[in-house]
């Protein structure tokens, strides 16, 4: 039992359907009478969709009208809508924090299915907490922030690129971060782009050269990101630019350089199926197009020796004092289009990847198909140079599989389905077959460009083979497989192997996951704060997403979200300040004993002992975790809007029998 | 296989403070994901686990719970940087002074999850429920006041 | 016992006070046929001060308030309780001089041993400016508690009987030398943790709130259980906080002034052990 | 005048409890306290005094006083106060005293009902004292130790029985039924004269007549009390409450409680706003004192302290009011 105290807001209840999400579980009306008759509650209503705009002005008009002083809303997770119906009561002239949001969809209809009355009697304790809990509430005033007006592109694949040309040409400031010595990303790899077939680098390379000429883009090619601090609008991120060892204001990319340079290493870009020098531009349509000395092979840079590259370049471009830099950038924003990383077909062992030659991955046989790859663009197997009499693409390599990723990478049907197609049309001789579980073609043109496919007589069969064997006299590859359509098992030998590798979410985006604490989906990509509504935005305000890092894609999905992501940022710094959401910590100076136990604790050195012998929080660096509310014996620091009294109330309330 | 021991059965009842920027987050995710697990715990949400003050779980007892759970992120995922770590040691600390007084230490039961561990979550709480349920009511403040 | 001791003690304490050096002696002397904290501030008090085995008060309750400079008489569980205080800031070094004293127990009218001080094992001042008489020989290792030994069932039932005698008098905290808070949280009135006029298990929960409160700061003095007019064994509580906090986190509070309040630091593995092993012990 | 063997005093007791709840002493942990007496409950006869003092049974610790019921805009009030009938076995008259002092105040302008119906609704059964406990000091004040007069029914230990003599009607009631008391004969009261006088001679004994506090005494002390409520606490005389409303909003069912409060807290006399009329710390210590040796004897005229030691046993500052009181005898 509770003191006797003269607290008695006026409280509206609002319990939500959903639809039938919450109300095919949940006894609504049943729990919007039992709302009613909790205490110091006026009124309280079943709404089908809370969250609609019908939803939100009968909350608006009840304010109005019955003089409500607290909201509370029995509907979906707060990390949905809380937002939103916060900004009903400012508009409604309530301050925002007076609002209490109910979890009865995803913490009790979605997950207690099997037990109505259970999850009734779980809806009644959770509404009665919050109507207890929001008893207690107190205004919040909100802290205003001037933005920054700047945002930050990390990644410059097509995702990146997109939205840091959208992000420019809105007039915005733009920093483009980009790992690799030149930005580009997967696509620029890319031979042919389905389902039109036309030629990757054709489409890909104006946008590049459109990052270079635009005077608001910045761009910071060969860097990475190494720490994040901040919050919405005011970001500062901290860039590591790696020394490229060549100048890119004097180097013209004439090239004499890497014809002199002595060093021959494996070409990444042609994934390893050509050679390069220690210096070299990653290819031809490189931007910026500046080579640059790879540190680790240049003889020069390991022992001091050689330069024989800065003697023949005439302007004197080369410059092996290059160190390492970090900038620190502040923007009010940030674009994560940090993409994917391929699949390690060696971990799927039965397929041989890396033991034979003529197994190659999907974006291997890209680099095949390219004009400008290491074979000119011919098809041939690399253990002989001849060209295959047959060609098996085997599909979902590390993706639908339990032992690797439980999801659909999406483009790998049809990447097979174009390569098969490039096959059949180079070598006509050449039999193709692609080895699958189910064909994909969901999206624009995907299906008719399948259609086309069988036509030009691909064999299709449904039915992976569990493990590659080579003959050991022939070299053949031979493929056995059960082929579920007609009942029977298939032996089969094959010149060469293309296994359609799947997306994985690239390991560079890890340490910006960190550094602000995004929230990653189960498999490991970033999650978006809902899977339908906000696909671009992540659980930190001002972080966006864009293209594969949020999931696996296609070149058009990709194009979207980069644009929609340079949207999202752009509403942010377009502000000139932006509220933020803290529940900072405050002290009772009276109550403090000077002990300055909450000073260790604090992660952020907001908490300061006075010469008054007290502490002092600074709110603009309290980041609101509110772990020095209970380092402090006294509680004499509280949190806002997470007081004792309010967490107290919701304990007793839930435990009320 | 709850409603075995559910009808007309002990109930537990749990309270959970939830982080909720991974434990809250875990839990919203078994409910997108569908994932079934008994209706015993009710939830609080707190920004971090280091706002879950010792008091808050010995009142939970106090005020009848039979379990009380406290979800953080996973070390060094804390949003908050350290927040966890100091949660960490408060309630390994707690756990044993409750053990001494004689609450069965298992009625406080931390973890972290991540806001990707649906699955986990549910499995947890399943698992705590069941534990719970074999345990039997704790009933704090009757049997202290019937004490003598 | 120790007439040499409190000859030294009466020779520093007028010392002191003669040459100006401290406004205010703190120590013990005689009323009627108790021996009681006293305030001495000339020299021509000090021969009222004695040191004897009924010293038993801990003076460092008192220099808090004390808003001179202090020389106070400082046996092991005075002396660590000042070095808490000190690393809690509560108290000025510069104002303070140590009277370091080693202890051979305290006892009470019948002249048995306080239980606290048959169980300690820092007889000996850890921080002081003058020594007064020798140290002594130290007990090394630590008496088992045969609570442990009780089933969870029969632990409840102890407290519980236990605290079924409190009559809320607080004396357990007010003699602490380490509760130093503006205002206790066990008499705060918004949230009112611990309902007045509550019940047992409000009792129940004063306890152990003060216990968590005690981790990291408790110098196992005994003052607690010496104030208690019902004699509840809060020591047995206490003491079991010490015990994990040195076991868990490695530090014994009011030894080592560089030592970090253990629940306002961290230790990535060495946390991570201990979690492991806990979970492994439920199970 | 009766006897009883001491044998059979537990005998009595126990025919009692047919009748009445007894209360009695019993040992806990080597500690006498006062209990409600039930089945399996071990009565000792062999204590100086109990731990905490009588007053718990007039004026708990808390207490309900009464409930109320909220429906809609209405109040319902219940206020419950018959009592059971009690026989209060083997208080001591310091502190039998101690409950005419209470009464005294009780019984003021404001009645107090719920202490007075406990009050009138117990027998009390008191047992002189042969011994003096190490801080006790009834005959300063004149309240031990023997007692004339605010008992039912005295009992004066004669070693392997004990005199009973009857103070009211309802003492001799309560064991005119009993076969356990027999006639006392005349060597028996001189017996416990004897007994109660040498127990008298060896303690001490001031002359109150020209006292007055000694304000200087009692502030040398103020610096070194701690300011628990624990002699406020065991105290038989101290008698301040607060009174709480409490209400569960659920069902709508409140209560007023009412609990001990002690002049040691610093909240006490505290007004709305933080003002406190009293000085700090030492003003709350000058103020208990004043209040048993100054405002009680010329309010109620009747000193507030009974001598019955509790508070100097129990002081974990070791103060003593006997020695404030020699302070203010001696000036």
């Amino acid at each position: 039992m509770g003191l006797v105290k003269k607290r008695h807001p006026r409280i509206g209840v609002y319990v939500c359907h959903c639809g039938q999400n919450i109300s095919s579980v949940v006894n609504v009306s049943d729990l919007r009478k039992y709302a009613e008759s909790l205490p110091n509650v006026v009124l309280a209503r079943e709404n089908k969709y809370t969250c609609s705009d019908l939803g939100q002005s009968t909350i608006a008009k009840d304010i109005k009208k019955h003089n409500l002083e607290r909201v509370v809303v029995a509907s979906c997770s707060p990390r949905l809508h809380e937002i939103a119906f916060r900004e009903v009561l400012d508009s409604s002239g309530l301050n925002p924090y007076l609002f209490e949001m109910v979890n009865i969809r995803e913490q009790c209809s979605w997950v207690h299915q099997k037990d109505k009355n259970k999850a009734t009697e779980k809806a009644k304790d959770l509404v009665r907490a919050a109507v207890a809990r929001s008893t207690l509430l107190e205004p919040v005033e909100m802290i205003k922030k001037d933005v920054t007006k700047a945002v930050m592109v990390i990644g410059g694949g097509i995702a990146g690129i997109t939205s840091a040309l959208y992000l420019a040409r809105a007039g915005i400031k733009t920093y483009l971060v980009e790992k690799e010595a030149s930005i580009g990303g997967h696509m620029a790899k890319l031979d042919k782009t389905y389902p039109t077939l036309d030629c990757s680098l054709c489409i890909l390379s104006p946008k590049m050269v459109d990052v270079k000429n635009e005077p608001n883009i910045e761009l910071l090619s060969y860097s990475d990101v190494v720490n994040v601090e901040g919050y919405v609008g005011n970001f500062t991120v901290r860039v590591r630019r790696n020394p490229r060892y060549v100048d890119p204001d004097k180097c013209i990319s004439c090239g004499l350089c890497a014809q002199v340079c002595p060093v021959k290493v494996v070409d990444e870009f042609n994934q390893g199926m050509s050679d390069r020098k220690a210096i070299h531009l990653p290819f031809p349509q490189a931007v910026p197009n500046t080579y640059l000395i790879d540190k680790l092979n240049c003889l020069h840079l390991k022992s001091g020796a050689c330069g024989l590259c800065a003697s023949k370049c005439d302007n004197n471009a080369i410059d092996f004092s290059q160190k390492e830099e970090f900038l620190d950038i502040d923007v009010g924003s940030i674009v994560i289009a940090t993409g994917f990383e391929l699949f390690d077909a060696k971990r799927k062992k039965e397929y041989g990847y890396g033991r034979f030659d003529n197994v190659l991955t999907n974006l291997d046989f890209e680099r095949l198909l390219s004009a400008d790859g290491p074979t000119r663009g011919k098809i041939i197997k690399p253990s002989d140079g001849k060209k295959p009499s047959s060609i098996a693409f085997i599909q979902c390599v590390g993706s639908r599989d339990a032992n690797f990723n439980n999801y659909c990478s999406t483009i790998c049907c049809m990447t097979s389905l174009k390569h098969a197609m490039q096959v059949r049309e180079k070598n006509p001789q050449t039999e193709v077959y692609i080895y699958f579980n189910d064909i994909r073609t969901s999206g624009k043109d995907l299906e008719e460009f399948y259609k086309r496919g069988r036509e030009r007589g691909i064999y299709f069969i449904r039915g992976l083979p569990p493990e590659i064997f080579r003959d050991p006299t022939t070299g053949k590859l031979i493929l056995r497989s059960e082929d579920l359509n007609l009942d029977h098992i298939i032996k089969k030998e094959f010149d060469m192997v293309v296994l359609a590798a799947g997306l994985e979410p690239s390991s560079s985006a890890e340490r910006i996951v960190k550094k602000l604490y995004l929230n990653q989906s189960p498999d490991g990509f970033i999650m978006e704060a809902h899977p339908k509504l906000r696909p671009i935005d992540t659980n930190i305000a001002g972080v966006y997403i864009a293209g594969c890092a949020q999931f696996p894609k296609g070149i058009p999905e990709v194009v979207a979200q980069g644009g929609a992501a340079a949207m999202a940022s752009t509403e942010i710094v377009l502000k000139d300040e932006i509220p933020i959401e803290e529940t900072t910590a405050f002290v009772d100076e009276e109550k403090c004993s000077g002990c300055g136990i909450c000073v260790n604790v604090c992660p952020y050195e907001a908490i300061k002992l006075t010469d008054k012998g007290v502490v002092e929080i600074n709110e603009i660096l309290c980041k609101g975790c509110g772990s020095c509310a209970v380092a402090c014996p006294s509680s004499a620091i509280q949190q806002t809007h997470f007081l004792d009294s309010q967490i107290k109330a919701q304990i007793r309330a839930l435990l009320v029998s | 296989m709850e409603a075995i021991n559910g009808e007309g059965g002990f109930e537990p009842r749990i309270v959970g403070f939830l982080c909720n920027w991974c434990s809250y987050a875990g839990a919203d995710l078994a409910g997108t994901s569908r994932i079934e697990y008994p209706p015993n715990l009710r939830a609080i949400r707190v920004m971090c686990s280091s706002r879950v003050n010792p008091v808050f779980v010995l009142k939970a007892f106090q005020d009848g719970a039979d379990g009380v759970f406290i979800g953080g992120c996973h070390p060094q995922d804390c949003h908050y940087m350290d927040g966890n770590y100091y949660a960490r040691r408060r309630f390994m600390l707690l756990g044993r002074l409750i053990e001494y007084m004689g609450i069965n230490p298992e009625r406080l039961r931390v973890e972290w999850v991540s806001a990707s561990e649906g699955d986990r979550f549910a499995r947890i709480v399943r698992e705590f429920t069941s534990d719970l349920k074999m345990l039997g009511p704790l009933d704090l403040k009757k049997r202290v006041c019937d004490g003598i | 016992m120790g007439s040499d001791i409190e000859d030294a003690l009466r020779g520093e304490a007028e010392k002191l006070l003669s040459k100006g050096d401290v406004d205010l002696v703190l120590g013990y002397c005689m009323e009627g046929d108790r021996v009681v904290p006293c305030f001495i501030s000339s020299a021509g008090e000090v021969k009222r001060l004695v040191w004897n085995n009924r010293c038993k008060n801990n003076l460092a309750v008192y220099l808090r308030d004390l808003k001179v400079r202090v020389a106070v008489v400082a046996k092991g569980c005075d002396s660590r309780a000042i070095l808490e205080l000190l690393k809690a800031k509560q108290l000025e070094r510069d104002d303070l001089v140590i009277l370091g004293v080693s202890c051979k127990g305290m006892v009470d009218r019948e002249g048995v041993e306080y239980r606290s001080c048959g169980i300690c094992l820092h007889r000996n001042p850890v921080i002081y400016d003058v020594l007064l008489g020798e140290l002594v020989k130290e007990k090394e290792v630590r008496d088992v508690d045969e609570l442990e030994s009780l089933s969870l069932g029969k632990r409840l039932e102890f407290w519980s009987k236990q605290f079924n005698k409190c009559i809320g008098c607080l004396a357990c905290r007010n003699a602490c030398p380490m509760c130093f808070c503006e205002e206790c949280v066990l008499e705060k009135k918004d949230p009112e943790w611990i309902t007045r006029a509550g019940d047992v298990s409000d009792i129940f929960l004063l306890h152990a709130i003060k216990a968590t409160h005690m981790a990291g700061r408790c110098i196992e003095c005994g003052e607690c259980e010496r104030a208690c007019p019902v004699d509840i064994p809060l020591m047995h509580l206490y003491s079991r906080v010490c015990r994990d906090v040195e076991e868990l986190f490695g530090v014994e509070s009011g030894m080592d002034q560089k030592d970090k309040p253990p629940l306002a630091v961290f230790d990535l593995e060495r946390d991570a052990m201990w979690e492991e092993n806990e979970k492994n012990k439920k199970r | 005048m009766k006897k009883i063997r001491r044998d059979d005093v537990v005998k009595l007791i126990n025919e009692l409890r047919k009748n009445y709840e007894v209360i009695a002493p019993v040992k806990l942990d080597g500690v006498v306290y006062f209990k409600s007496i039930g089945e399996g409950d071990v009565i000792t006869l062999d204590y100086v005094n109990s731990a905490v003092s009588p007053k718990e049974f007039f004026l708990p610790q808390r207490e309900r006083i009464l409930e109320f019921t909220e429906s809609g805009e209405k109040v319902t009030v219940r206020e419950d106060l018959k009592s059971k009938k009690r026989v209060f076995f083997g208080i001591r008259p310091c502190d039998v005293n101690a409950l005419l002092v209470l009464d005294s105040v009780a019984r003021e302008e404001f009645e107090d009902p719920y202490y007075l119906d406990r009050r009138d609704n117990t027998l009390l059964i008191s047992l002189e004292c042969i011994e003096p406990g190490d801080d006790c000091f009834c005959t300063v004040f004149n309240t031990g130790p023997s007692l004339d007069e605010g008992a039912d029914l005295v009992l004066t230990d004669l070693g392997d029985s004990y005199l009973v003599n009857s103070l009211t009607d309802e003492g001799r009631m309560l064991v005119s039924e009993s076969e356990l008391l027999k006639d006392a004969s005349k060597t028996d009261e001189q017996k416990a004269d004897k007994k109660i006088a040498e127990c008298a001679d060896s303690m001490e004994k001031l002359d109150l007549g020209n006292f007055s506090v000694d304000e200087e005494s009692i502030k040398e002390r103020a610096n070194r009390c701690l300011y628990c409520y624990s002699c406020t606490f065991i105290c038989p005389t101290c008698y301040c409450f607060d009174v709480v409303d409490r209400m569960d909003h659920y069902s709508g069912r409140g209560d007023r409680m009412r609990f001990w409060d002690s002049c040691m807290n610093p909240s006490f006399t505290e007004m709305a706003g933080n003002f406190n009329p009293r000085d700090g710390k030492a003003g709350r210590f000058m103020n208990r004192i004043k209040h048993k040796l100054e405002y009680m004897p010329s309010r109620h005229k009747v000193y507030g302290c009974v001598g019955c030691g509790r508070c100097i046993s129990n002081c974990p500052a070791g103060i003593s009011i006997l020695d404030i009181i020699r302070c203010g005898v001696s000036k």
